[in-house]
């Protein structure tokens, strides 16, 4: 049983990493359009890592169909909240970022 | 086990600081529409809070009413209160009012220390280890007709209070109507991916809501929780531009808005007749009424939620509203 | 016939008709006066039941889901809150029939369900016995009384609407505090259990402060009243009535009950009862002297009715050792006060129909053309002044009893300079209703049915003068001011 | 000092903060959600000394009063909204009346 908590420990810690990483682009990236990047693909993949996780514990089957179904509804929400938002910005003008 | 306290320590501790920060930044932020972003992820905070103390009912009200719907209202009224085609991006400046003169501006930080100080005594000289109310409640959950012992104190024990407590969300949308509130305009057509999400979503929050009720009987849900998801698809519907029809506004709407307390008022006044006490079940029959109580509470709850939601009171034709 | 009258549900339904009425006036609009009419008859009819059932049967006790005490929520009614039942149910019959006359289609449909809630939680605060339900009772009479100010709409009315609003909640979720602290301190939510359980720890202290507080802001006492003078001057004239007479005086009653049941252990200490006493000394004198200073009519019977409330707050030092006497003298000042107060706002409704103003000054020779309502504001002067007969004048002469006996002579100068200054502001008001004003403008008729709820409201305030005895025996069902033990 | 009085004092703590806020801010909007925070610092307290029965699980009726007060508190911040917009419609500044003459 112990290779099941060291590869569920493995996943949960990758998808830590990743979600670290959407934190650090949020923080350093220069407008909203790419920090919403940062988010959205830290989001999914981060977030597939960690179910993915959770599932290897899951006592049946049934928990494992809940935590496929969460991570479909993150994604979906996800992306169209990431579109609207954009689409928000640049209907208030706000111009993408050039070097 | 001594790391795993540890880390459960560290945990709690940065969740307490996460609040207290989020909490303070939210209130003293210039930026209005930051400080309602920041209150939502207070909200979130506080349902993850709510799961470290066990309160798994509590955590999914919270999360669904107490950060999202409350923080919908909120953003809702700051689009009414500044239109935002003016300026160019969505912060709103106030002014924080920093009080005048150095004594106004620290009696009140002064008095508040004592304050806080004086109730943290009071809080730490509680006996540490009691079980309160939790015997009874197990003793009786039995005769109570469900099994989850919150619905069983908030429907059978204490179900006076949750009488109430849905007459004053039926009252909160009357005053809203009798305001004449401010009907939430539409200044763009909806894009088709809003479109498409509310038409993928809504259907399964409607699912999500049932099963919700459902499972409330003995686990973790209930009326509550099942009404504001029935909400948050009515909030999703209205700001993918959709209207109720306006032969719909009259009285269908209004019976199914009164349909939770009028259910519990009907079955309290039907029950007196029959056991005697008010709001007394039946043991054989508890659980059904409570499920009917309940399916007609999520109904009316969700509907009270949009509407708040909508604000403006439903134009109908008779003109009487 | 008997047993038919006092096993009948009398409690239950003075709850449940009225969220019942509500909703179908919420339903069906084009009803709702007539039901509100049939609503609130019934409900004073339940009233009357209830009170020759606990002539009988004495205190109402009522577990509510058959659960019983520390798990369940209990109805309990004894003398006290017979007599606040009784008040609210006389006030609000004479409110309805007044309002039926005073708002017009649109404003009637919103008016009524708005009303009928209101009339279910105050009854419900009544009756509960359990802290955490009077929370909610709170916030539902709070809501309901918002959106009744707010009804004026208007620059004034919303924001007196929103500063009671921000005030109301603010006392409720101190209030609430107060309640968790003393669930987790002592297990129970239920005022009976609790009041066997509580001790002198710093616990009840703590919630003693907190609930107190929050009390003190519902009931604005004198430092805390800055939000009831716009909100009752402001407010239709109905709702003006029924704020001061019946929402301000709930959160008395709650405070009166959880001082005597709940806080009894601290009842010996010095310090807190006579700070009391002195916000309601100063309440009396500050409210009495801005009463005067003003010029609009409304206002000055709101800042009267922060004064009056300051004498009920006179009971609290005075019954270190007068005892019963002291809470007799509250709670008759109560009756009258609310009974005296609802005729002179509802009459000052009909001055403003009738004037289309209603600044003092300009009150032009009202004796001559409304002599109902110059009447009605008289006799209800004559009750709030504390001048014989009326029901004012036994609660103060009740009370100066008590202070003469315990040798307090400030409290019997503030008394009576308060009863001088009532005086003053009310003849200041009759001297403008003879004389004429010097602008001439056109009036609009008064219907009689408004004319007349006033002038019976403030009969009944006279009349209280000459029903001491019944009334007093009334109160004293259930033995609510421990006058059984003997006080320490 | 388990984990349900370390919640019970954050909670104590954000009652004071909110008690400020609303007492300080004269915005409207702020102090509302002052009030908000208040009674989320409320439920805080309420439930996290629920939790005082070590393994056990914890008492059900502060949960369930908790519930009652979030609703409760969502339609009193419903009201509040309307009530604020209605102001601001008819005063043209989101303060209280008194707080508007001493401001300007």
């Amino acid at each position: 049983m112990m290779l099941v908590d060291v590869l569920c420990a493995v996943l949960l810690i990758a998808g830590a990493v990743f979600f670290l990483a959407g934190t650090l682009g949020l923080l350093r990236f220069p407008d909203v359009y790419t920090r919403l990047h940062a988010l959205t693909k830290a989001d999914n993949v981060g977030l597939g890592l960690m179910m993915a996780g959770l599932a290897l514990q899951a006592g049946s089957w049934a928990v494992v169909g809940k935590l496929l179904l969460i991570w479909l509804l993150v994604l979906l929400a996800g992306a169209s909240v990431a579109h609207l938002v954009a689409s928000g910005a640049l209907k208030r003008g706000i111009r993408l970022w050039k070097r | 086990m001594e790391a795993l306290t540890l880390l459960a320590w560290m945990f709690d501790g940065l969740l307490g600081l996460g609040l207290l920060w989020l909490a303070w930044r939210a209130l003293t932020c210039p930026d209005l529409f930051r400080a309602i972003v920041l209150f939502i992820a207070f909200g979130l905070l506080m349902a993850l809070a709510w799961v470290r103390l066990d309160a798994p009912d509590v955590a999914l009200a919270e999360a669904a009413i107490g950060a999202g719907l409350t923080g919908a209202l909120l953003m809702a009224a700051l689009a009414k209160l500044h239109p935002t085609e003016t300026n160019d991006n969505l912060s709103v400046q106030a002014e924080i009012s920093r009080p005048k003169g150095r004594l106004l501006q620290w009696l009140p930080v002064v008095a508040l220390l004592l304050v806080s100080a004086g109730l943290g005594y009071v809080v730490l000289s509680l006996p540490p280890y009691v079980t309160g109310l939790s015997a009874e409640v197990a003793a009786n959950l039995k005769t109570s007709g469900v099994d989850n012992p919150v619905t069983a104190v908030l429907l059978n024990f204490r179900g006076y209070d949750t009488l109430l407590e849905m007459v004053v969300l039926l009252l909160a949308l009357l005053g809203v109507w009798s305001l004449g509130g401010t009907e939430l305009h539409r200044d763009t057509a909806p894009g088709i991916v809003l479109d498409t999400l509310a038409r993928v979503l809504v259907p399964l929050l409607i699912l999500v809501a049932a099963y919700l009720l459902w499972v409330g009987g003995h686990a973790p849900g209930g009326a509550f929780q099942a009404g504001a998801v029935l909400g948050a698809a009515g909030v999703l519907l209205l700001l993918a531009g959709w209207r109720p029809r306006v032969g719909l506004m009259a009285w269908p709407l209004r019976l199914m808005l009164v349909a939770g307390p009028g259910a519990f008022v009907i079955i309290a006044a039907l029950l007196y007749m029959i056991e005697g006490q008010l709001l007394e079940f039946p043991t054989a029959q508890a659980g059904i009424l409570i499920l009917v109580l309940e399916t007609a509470a999520t109904v009316s709850i969700g509907l009270t939620l949009a509407a708040l939601f909508l604000g403006g009171r439903p134009r109908n034709d008779k003109g009487l509203t | 016939m008997g047993t038919a009258l006092t096993d009948s549900p009398w409690g239950v339904m003075l709850i449940l008709l009225p969220l019942a009425g509500g909703m179908i006036c919420f339903i069906w609009p084009r009803m709702a006066q007539v039901l509100g009419l049939v609503t609130v008859f019934s409900v004073a009819l339940s009233v009357v039941g209830l009170a020759w059932q606990m002539l009988d049967t004495g205190v109402y006790r009522h577990a509510v889901g058959g659960w019983g005490a520390p798990l369940g929520i209990d109805l309990y009614a004894d003398g006290l809150s017979l007599l606040m039942l009784l008040v609210t149910a006389m006030v609000g019959f004479a409110v309805s029939v007044y309002s039926a006359a005073f708002f017009e289609r649109e404003d009637a449909t919103r008016f009524w369900p708005l009303w009928l809630f209101l009339l279910a939680a105050l009854n419900a605060l009544f009756l509960s016995a359990d802290i955490f339900n009077i929370y909610v009772t709170f916030e539902l009479m709070g809501l309901a009384a918002v959106a009744l100010v707010a009804l004026a709409g208007g620059r004034d009315a919303l924001g007196g609407a929103m500063r009671y609003l921000l005030a109301a909640l603010l006392g409720s979720l101190a209030y609430l505090l107060g309640v968790a602290l003393l669930y987790h301190g002592f297990g129970t939510v239920d005022i009976a259990l609790l009041a066997e359980r509580v001790d002198a720890s710093p616990v009840v202290w703590a919630a003693l402060g907190l609930m107190g507080t929050g009390l003190l802001l519902k009931t604005a006492v004198f430092p805390l009243h800055f939000w009831l003078p716009p909100a009752h001057a402001h407010a239709p004239a109905p709702v003006s009535a029924l704020l001061s007479a019946l929402v301000v005086k709930a959160s008395f009653y709650i405070l009166l009950r959880l001082w005597l049941e709940v806080f009894e252990p601290l009842i010996g200490s010095e310090g807190v009862h006579t700070l009391l006493g002195l916000l309601g000394a100063m309440a009396v004198l500050w409210g009495s002297v801005q009463a005067l200073r003003q010029t609009r009519l409304k206002l000055l019977i709101a800042y009267s009715t922060v004064a009056q409330i300051g004498y009920m707050f006179l009971a609290f030092p005075l019954a270190a050792a007068a005892g019963v006497a002291a809470w007799n003298a509250a709670a008759y000042l109560a009756f009258s006060h609310a009974l005296a107060k609802a005729a002179m706002f509802l009459a000052a409704g009909n001055l403003l129909r009738f004037g289309g103003h209603d600044r003092i000054a300009d009150l032009d020779r009202v004796v001559q053309r409304l002599p109902l309502t110059a009447a009605a504001f008289a006799l209800a002067g004559v009750s709030i002044m504390g001048l014989p007969p009326s029901g004012g004048f036994i609660g103060k002469w009740l009370m100066l009893e008590a202070a003469l006996v315990q040798g307090r002579w400030d409290l019997v100068a503030v008394i009576i300079l308060g009863g001088l200054l009532a005086a003053a502001y009310i003849f200041k008001v009759l001297g403008y209703a003879f004389t004429q004003a010097d602008v001439v403008h056109e009036s609009r008729a008064v219907p009689a049915s408004m004319e007349w709820a006033a002038l019976l409201l403030a009969l009944g305030a006279v009349l209280l003068g000459f029903l001491a005895v019944p009334v007093l025996s009334l109160v004293g069902i259930g033995d609510p001011f421990g006058a059984s033990e003997i006080r320490p | 000092m388990s984990a349900s009085f370390l919640y019970a004092l954050v909670g104590i703590g954000l009652f004071s903060l909110s008690l400020y806020g609303l007492i300080v801010h004269a915005h409207l909007l702020r102090k509302i959600l002052a009030l908000n925070v208040m009674g989320s610092s409320i439920f805080l307290v309420l439930v996290a000394l629920a939790k005082r029965t070590n393994e056990a699980p914890p008492d059900a009726v502060p949960h369930a009063m908790v519930i009652t007060g979030i609703v409760v508190a969502v339609s009193a911040t419903a009201l509040a909204l309307t009530l604020m917009l209605k102001l601001t419609a008819e005063t043209g500044r989101a303060e209280l009346p008194d707080d508007q003459r001493e401001s300007h």
